[in-house]
């Protein structure tokens, strides 16, 4: 039966000590056969089968998770959700996400925790200034609410940040009123209920050795609890899908790099919206418990440790200290690593490929958490009709041989 | 029932020091930490919990305190601080946290009373609805509730960075550490071992557990080590550093407090970050004790039995003389011996262990001080108003209450694997010892002492011999004799049953977050069954002591809920750092002043004394502008310098662009590979601009060749891109031509580099240049010369990126002023101006000139700039022609370079806007509108009187002459242009070659 | 010369050097030309540095040397030398002797100074005297010359001033 | 972080290196005879296995010298390091020594383990 939740469960079970709460999805044994299974039990995974489930009446579904769901990339991110890209396709396809997210924590009856407290992107030299600028200009015909702030206007946001007494002070940014945070946990768990109550089978500890296929077409995958068949299989596994795909003979232009993340200890609010800079690198948002949530770079090497170079924390820490004097007596709690796979355009791939049946949501690198139900959702599209939405039709991987990329690297060398 | 003092503790001195706590003024010793001076003054109420704002006290005397938090006012108003380990001083300003109005009465406190309902995860099932209320109501509320500390104030600290490479580094300088080091003395190793207390001994100083080491009282023997250890060549001893991160290959971070029981000075750096490289970690970092969970087990009086053992030895103040002491194993002993051996008399002693696991030799000590002792017994909870009354012991199903103040407890030790599991080295469970212990290390890691799960003491010596071995050392011999009544055993013991069941009644497992042992279950219950989900769902151990007292409880307890081996639910995972890591001390001195170096030319003095406003281009300062009086603004400035060139001469400093110098028997092909040019039929002497594509086929980077012949080139760069394209040659020759014989060194910084350009350029280098022939025969455009000067080398290429006649003339840095100050004396005569970048930028847009990074953005080919005439389609092969020709690379309706003018001349069209076929746009953007690309540069020209732009449109060519449309961000009425030619100014180039 | 700072076991100078970047093969014929020009063979093994009182000469990897003059050289001769060198079409000499600052740090104390802003190991087992290294110290490309008592350190002329501050900046701390 | 051992410098911090993917890529020869998918393949697509991987590094803060590496990605533990012109080793003189764990939290737990 569908559970509910709100004030009053709350308090039903209060009473009786919170002894009956139900089980938020079962862990049942894989099934023989499915007709759909979907490799990776994260955030895009798991909110795959559920639109799979919910949009297009599929029901007899396996989400397969090496470890726990949740457990890659979903648990391990800064949790920050945006939508101002340059480019078209990007823009249609983030936002289409963004509207999502708006709705998710009625639509599932989870708390997301969706907090559109606004996301800058300041702006520390003119090139920088002439390329938001653009950006703005574009976001606004395509109907996306990123504005311009003065640096008068930040420090209003956000007084503790330092815009003037800095190597590159602060000349600007670029803000989106409608971004913000998520709880990143409850996204996962939130699909895997909702999936789970509509028949999805949410089967974790089970690793995927290899992708079966025969003549061109998918048969099923090899996992640690044995083989098991399907009609159409649907891989988002992050940082080990090009390694997947290696298996069933598909090749992906992706590299796995470690990407990093820590937080400070829980101090009462003091930054109350995100943000982000490229020059200074540094990422900063404040969780609702307190903590300062920032994200450091990528390391420069291919990697599957979850664990990268201690030089990345220090860029980004004497970053922050550098933007926010304040800081300068917070301290680390925690930092850790997850893997993210990047494409050459960073760009993501949401695409069919030359083995029928067999599907990839890739390549999300740094940003795939923005885009979990947008990019769960048209997945589920083209995985259902083998026909891409038109909000995912540009994510080919035909691109990477007709050049019809999505660069999103931002403009490119300084100026003379 | 109160607190005494030890006066034979080796360590606190009776050098009194005076502190406040929340205002309350207090006298403590000299080496007291904050804990150790309350607990001195029988302050117990110290803190607010997390969550339920419960009435907390000390719990542990270190590092894993989980209730002791603190913050400390006269010092930045820190937050977060441990009051185990922040030792006082005169005059320092402590405050409790989380707290509101006070300490004693707290408002928050209401949530303890609502706390049924704030069970595990509470806030996923409510606050949802209304749509938009969590933003606005409910998260500010949240917000405002959690969080621990107030934040800190503004501080630049000067905390410093020490770099060490090292064979060997000991972490740990208690017994185990301190034999090792002895071992180690006047070895060929160089050794730093590193210990997180302001002094050596770790347990012999916590404890009286053990009784002589070769005879000698422990402390004489510490000072032997210490002072044999001193007197070594090779060993450096590090104290109040403590080991936060264990990185790959032997890569470790320290935290140096340098400022204990003192002051910070601001003015030096208050904390060393070490980072140490080395071949072998030793880690002897001990063990600690973890909790019991029981009802109200977090109220104050409720102590970690070694920890009050610790605070009597080490701090000489018995917190309690008469506690009561509950226990599962045999580690307790030791402190109800010290009790006795000062006199005091614990109030009763709790053992859920059986008379023959606990042992005769124990039973009779106990009888023989006649201590009232409960064996296979428990404590069921303690009740108290903010700090313990009576405690309620479990005896064959009686309840006996006793009456005391504080309770002992220990339910075990456990090995401090933290690092040992950050260096991916493989724990291990173990059945007797009832914990987790290293097994498989991964790096060169060895641990030694308690942390390697070895708590006989007696063996120490003969562990470290056999695991030390392979080092090329003598072996040790050293007697260590025991205090303690008998060896190591424990009984499984995680949570204690509860009398009455209340919805009220808690029993914790993570103090730090408020968990209770409730929250497990449910979060089980709920399907989290995974550790790792049940911390995230219930936060367990993710507070800021990382749950080091409690975290292997919590899998004792889901084991028995999910009736499984702890081995098989697994441990959680240990993150760096250790401990909470100061940012300051992270980011050393490379922040503040030192966050980028500026880099500078050799003409920047000048610029700063005629007013430059600068820009950051990379790392460099480049003049963006030069005020000619204090109040002009950037736009009359610019127009000034622009018109100024274009009437008579203007002059940038263009030392900044990038330099390669090319040479070898194979230079010319090279060349004709990297960039998209021909240079084979291009004279000896002359120079060409050049296009360097990626392999994408996208423009990368562009500069001006010269070439002196066949086998020696020297090329420019954008400032930005020249390490990139050095590299790009560099690996290019490596890893894909070696067959060439080619070398490439960069020389922009031997080369000062100065564009003068206007009319009335060459009259002035003729001037300063006597000996040259500037003249239109004999130096035409694109050509260079080389010839000595001023006792160095000058050379002097004809090239413009104005398109005024021009030169660029190049001259080491150590003449470069002189030659600069000269060019203005002369240059005088003709009110030469010194331009800045953004003029620079006006006037190659003027003539059409594009700026990589500004006109191309990574997306642009050399095609879509109409710079087909740049690529020589003869030549087999360059970088990126492939894919020139790739069906996207090849459509006609590509984004393509034009020109755009206002069709009102007073209007502005603004850089980064959009051009689009509409008159118009919507107030509110529903449905995206077309657009056919956008505006790459954008001025008002003064020498035409109107703005100029260029914009990168699909279909760009075909478009020239048609009108369209510029958004505009001050409104919905966009501005019409037309389509021109990018060629503003003197399309014929009769200025260029004059 | 020009005496930068002096502190607890620690000497910094700042010099005015000239120097030479020689790309090449380092066979014989390459060995040769540059014996004839000054008379003294490049060092041969890779990280070796020769030196007498008028200059050190390195070899900074297989196919790169450094020659640094100690003593000031008419710079007339120094361009000729070049060119000389040049001539050979296999061999490229840059002339570098404006473009970079040199720094002589000598005393007790100059590896524990010099490790507050350089992860560089050195320990003389790990670097021996007469022998270079190129690596970061205070984040930027420097080369470094071990001279048994001292070291020279040198780095581009655009940092000059921040490489001297961090300098002052380390001593004082 | 990880120290690597610049065939021409020593060991030296990672930081002082820059990475350049998979190796033994050599550039095609005659590219007008491949067609858009063969030349994309060269352009953008690189190797980026779990284990063992043969790839590039240039110590670019150092001697600014390329050379090969074979590293278990799933470790980062460096196997081996040869110049350009020396011949790469073969996978199998490793498989046997592999040093595991792989990297990856054990299934159902945060611990790393080994895969015995």
């Amino acid at each position: 039966m569908k559970k509910k939740y709100s004030i009053f469960t709350l308090i039903k079970n209060a009473f009786s000590n919170n002894e009956n709460w139900q089980k938020m999805w079962k862990s049942p044994e894989p099934k023989k056969t499915y007709d759909i299974i979907v490799v990776g039990g994260g955030g895009h995974g798991l909110g795959t089968a559920y639109y799979l489930a919910k949009e297009h009446g599929i029901k007899n579904i396996a989400v397969i998770e090496k470890g726990w769901i949740g457990s890659g990339n979903t648990g391990r991110n800064t949790t920050i959700i945006r939508s101002n890209y340059l480019w078209n396709e990007s823009a249609f396809l983030y936002d289409h996400s963004v509207k999502l997210w708006e709705n998710l924590s009625q639509e599932l009856n989870y708390n997301m925790m969706f907090s559109q407290r606004g996301v800058m992107n300041l702006a520390h030299n003119e090139h920088d200034i002439k390329e938001m600028k653009r950006r703005i200009s574009a976001n606004r015909l395509n109907g996306l609410d990123t504005q311009w702030l003065e640096t008068k206007d930040i420090k209003r946001l956000v007084p503790i940040m330092n815009t003037d007494n800095l190597r590159y002070p602060v000349l600007g940014a670029a803000f989106q009123r409608r971004g913000g945070v998520a709880r990143h946990d409850a996204v996962a768990w939130g699909f895997a209920m909702r999936a789970d109550e509509m028949g999805v089978d949410i089967i974790q500890n089970c690793e995927v050795h290899s992708i079966k296929t025969k003549n061109g077409k998918v048969e099923g995958v090899k996992t640690s609890k044995g083989f098991i068949s399907a009609k159409k299989v649907a891989v988002v596994a992050s940082g080990h899908t090009s390694v997947l795909a290696k298996t069933a003979g598909v090749r992906l232009p992706l590299q796995s790099r470690p990407l990093q993340a820590l937080v400070s200890e829980p101090i009462k609010p003091v930054i109350n919206t995100v943000v982000m800079s490229n020059a200074v690198h540094a990422y900063v948002s404040q969780s609702d418990k307190g903590e300062l949530v920032i994200g450091a770079g990528t390391d420069g090497y291919n990697s599957f440790t979850q664990r990268g170079g201690y030089d990345v924390i220090e860029e980004t820490v004497r970053a922050i200290v550098e933007l926010y004097p304040i800081f300068g007596k917070m301290k680390m709690l925690r930092q850790w690593g997850g893997i993210v796979d990047i494409c050459p355009d960073a760009s993501p791939i949401i695409s069919k490929c030359e083995v029928k049946g067999l599907y990839f949501n890739c390549g999300w690198g740094t940003g795939g958490f923005k885009a979990t139900p947008g990019s769960a959702n048209v997945f589920a599209h083209t995985v259902a009709n083998d026909e891409p939405h038109k909000i995912n039709a540009a994510f080919n991987l035909e691109r990477f041989s007709d050049g019809r990329l999505i660069d999103e690297h931002g403009a490119a060398a300084v100026a003379h | 029932m109160s607190a005494a003092d030890n006066k034979n503790s080796s360590y606190i001195t009776d050098k009194e020091v005076s502190f406040k706590f929340d205002g309350k003024k207090y006298i403590g010793y000299e080496g007291d930490t904050i804990a150790s001076a309350l607990l001195r003054n029988n302050v117990r109420l110290v803190a607010r919990s997390f969550k339920y704002h419960r009435p907390r006290g000390i719990y542990t005397c270190g590092i894993e305190e989980p209730n002791g938090i603190v913050q400390i006012l006269n010092e930045h108003n820190e937050p977060n601080t441990r009051a185990t380990v922040k030792q006082i001083y005169e005059g320092i300003r402590v405050s409790s946290q989380n707290c509101w109005p006070s300490l004693n009465l707290d408002i928050g406190s209401i949530n303890n009373l609502l706390s049924p309902m704030f069970s595990a995860g509470f806030y996923y099932k409510t606050f949802m609805g209304p749509k938009g209320f969590w933003k606005r109501i409910y998260e500010p509320i949240i917000r405002r509730t959690a969080g621990l500390g107030k934040p800190p104030k503004e501080f630049r600290s000067k905390s410093i960075h020490q770099n060490h490479n090292v064979d060997i580094v000991i972490i740990g300088g208690g017994l185990s550490g301190l034999i090792t080091a002895r071992k180690l003395i006047n070895t060929q190793y160089d050794v730093l071992l590193l210990e997180q207390d302001s002094f050596l001994g770790g347990i012999l100083k916590n404890s009286k557990k053990i009784k002589r080491i070769n005879n000698k009282e422990p402390n004489e023997w510490i000072n032997e080590t210490e002072k044999l250890i001193k007197d070594s060549k090779n060993i450096k001893i590090l104290k109040n550093s403590l080991v936060t991160s264990y990185n790959f290959t032997n890569h470790l971070i320290a935290l140096e407090d340098k400022s204990v029981g003192k002051k910070i000075d601001n003015n030096k750096s208050e904390l060393t970050l070490h980072k140490i490289r080395t071949k072998h970690t030793i880690l002897a970092n001990g063990h600690i004790e973890r909790f019991i969970s029981f009802r109200n087990n977090d109220l104050p009086g409720v102590m970690l039995a070694a920890s009050f053992e610790k605070y009597i030895h080490r701090y000489g103040v018995v917190p309690e003389t008469s506690p009561v002491i509950f226990t599962n194993n045999s580690t307790t002993a030791s402190l109800l011996k010290s009790l006795v051996d000062l006199g005091h008399k614990p109030a009763a002693y709790v053992d859920s262990r059986s008379k023959d696991k606990i042992g005769r030799k124990f039973l009779n000590y106990l009888e023989k001080n006649n201590i009232p002792f409960y064996i296979n017994a428990e404590v069921e909870g303690c009740d108290g108003n903010k700090k313990i009354k009576t405690i309620s012991i479990k005896k064959s199903n009686k309840i006996i209450k006793v009456k005391s103040s504080m309770l002992c407890i220990s339910g075990g030790i456990n090995p401090d694997i933290h690092l040992f599991t950050q260096s991916k080295g493989l724990v291990k469970w173990d059945d007797k010892l009832v914990t987790f212990k290293p097994d498989v290390s991964f790096q060169n890691t060895i641990t030694l002492g308690s942390v390697s799960g070895n708590y006989n003491y007696e063996k120490t010596v003969e562990e470290i011999n056999n695991k030390l071995s392979f080092f090329k050392t003598k072996n040790i011999k050293l007697k260590i004799e025991l205090n303690d009544i008998s060896n190591f055993n424990i009984k499984e013991l995680w949570e204690t049953k509860h009398e009455r069941k209340s919805n009220w009644s808690k029993s914790f497992i993570d103090l730090h977050n408020d968990v209770t042992t409730k929250d497990l279950k449910q979060a089980v219950r709920e399907g989290f069954d995974r550790i790792e989900h049940l911390k995230r769902f219930t936060t367990n151990s993710m507070g800021t002591d990382q749950g080091k007292i409690s975290s292997i409880n919590s899998l004792g307890i889901v084991s028995k809920i999910l009736k499984k081996k702890i081995s098989e639910v697994g441990t959680t995972t240990y993150r760096p750092p250790y401990a909470p890591l100061s940012f300051s001390a992270i980011a050393g001195r490379n922040t503040y002043e030192f966050y980028d170096p500026q880099r500078k030319t050799p003409i920047h003095n000048w610029h700063i004394e005629n007013k430059a406003v600068f820009e950051d281009v990379g790392q460099w300062k480049r003049p963006w502008y030069f005020k000619k009086f204090e109040m002009e603004s950037m736009h009359l400035a610019v127009q000034r310098e622009s018109e100024q060139t274009r009437k008579t001469a203007g002059i940038l400093d263009g030392s900044t662009l990038g330099k390669i110098e090319i040479k070898g028997k194979d230079s010319l092909e090279f060349m004709n590979l990297i960039y998209t040019n021909a240079f084979t039929k291009m004279k000896p002497m002359s120079s060409r601009y050049a296009l360097m594509l990626g392999e994408d086929g996208m423009i990368k980077d562009d500069g001006i060749v010269c070439k002196f012949n066949d086998k020696h080139f020297i090329v420019t760069t954008t400032s930005g891109g020249a390490p990139k394209v050095l590299a790009d040659m560099e690996e290019y020759l490596q890893t894909e031509w070696p067959h060439l014989q080619v070398y490439v060194n960069s020389i922009t910084e031997q080369f000062s580099t100065f564009n003068i350009s206007g009319p009335k350029s060459r009259d002035i280098v003729s001037k300063v240049f006597t000996d040259v022939d500037f003249s239109n025969e004999n130096f035409p455009f694109m050509t260079f010369k080389v010839f000595d000067y001023m006792d160095t080398e000058v050379r002097i290429m004809r090239a413009s990126f104005t398109g005024e006649l021009g030169y660029e003339i190049y001259i080491t840095p150590n003449k470069a002023l002189e030659l600069w100050k000269k060019i203005f004396h002369f240059g005088k005569a003709y009110d030469l101006v010194a331009y800045g970048t953004e003029t620079m930028h006006l006037l190659r847009a003027e003539k059409g000139y594009v700026v990589i990074g500004q006109e191309t953005d990574g997306t642009v080919t050399p095609l879509d700039l109409n710079f087909n005439w740049m690529i020589g389609k003869k030549k087999k092969d360059f970088i990126g022609k492939r894919s020139l020709t790739r069906s996207d690379t090849s459509r006609d309706d590509r984004k393509q370079l034009v020109g755009i003018i206002p069709i009102d001349k007073s209007e502005f069209i603004e850089e980064g806007q959009h051009v689009v076929e509409s008159e118009r746009l919507p107030k509110r953007i529903t449905t995206p509108v077309e657009y056919l690309g956008h505006v790459s540069s954008s001025y008002h020209s003064p020498n035409l009187n109107h703005c100029i732009a260029m914009a990168m449109i699909k279909g760009g060519n075909k478009l020239m002459g048609s009108k369209l449309f510029v958004s505009s961000t001050y409104g919905t009425k966009n501005i019409p242009v037309e389509v021109v030619s990018p060629v503003f100014i003197d399309p014929e180039n009769k200025r260029l070659l004059s | 010369m020009t005496q930068l700072l002096s502190s607890q076991g620690i000497d910094i100078s700042q010099k005015n050097f000239q120097q030479i970047i020689i790309r090449g093969d380092g066979k014989d014929q390459f060995n040769e030309k540059i014996n004839q020009e000054i008379s003294t063979f490049p060092p041969s093994k890779n990280l070796e540095v020769t030196t007498n009182d008028k200059f050190i000469f390195a070899k900074n990897s297989f196919d790169q040397w450094s020659l640094i003059y100690l003593v000031e050289q008419d710079y007339k001769e120094i361009l000729k030398f070049i060119s000389k060198i040049n001539s050979n079409d296999e061999i490229l000499a840059s002339d570098y002797s404006y473009g970079q600052v040199y720094f002589e740090i000598s005393g007790e104390n100059k590896n524990e100074f010099l490790n507050q802003l350089t992860h560089f190991d050195l320990r003389l087992k790990r670097f021996p005297a007469f022998t270079m290294a190129q690596t970061l110290i205070a984040k930027i490309d420097c080369t470094i010359y071990n001279l048994k008592d001292k070291y020279i350190v040198t780095c581009n002329k655009s940092y000059e001033d921040y490489f001297k501050e961090r300098l002052k900046d380390s001593i004082k701390l | 972080m990880i120290l690597i051992n610049c065939p021409y410098c020593g060991e030296r911090d990672q930081s002082e290196f820059s990475n350049g993917g998979e190796a033994h890529v050599a550039r095609p020869e005659n590219s007008e005879n491949l067609n858009d998918k063969e030349w994309g393949q060269y352009v953008f697509y690189r190797d980026n296995p779990k284990g063992i991987f043969y790839e590039r590094w240039v110590h670019s803060h150092g001697c600014r010298k390329w050379f090969n590496a074979v590293r278990n990605t799933s470790t980062d533990e460096i196997l081996a390091i040869y110049k350009l012109n020396e011949n790469p080793p073969s996978k199998e003189s490793f498989t046997n020594t592999l040093k595991t764990p792989s990297g990856e939290p054990k299934v159902g737990s945060g611990n790393f383990t080994v895969k015995k």
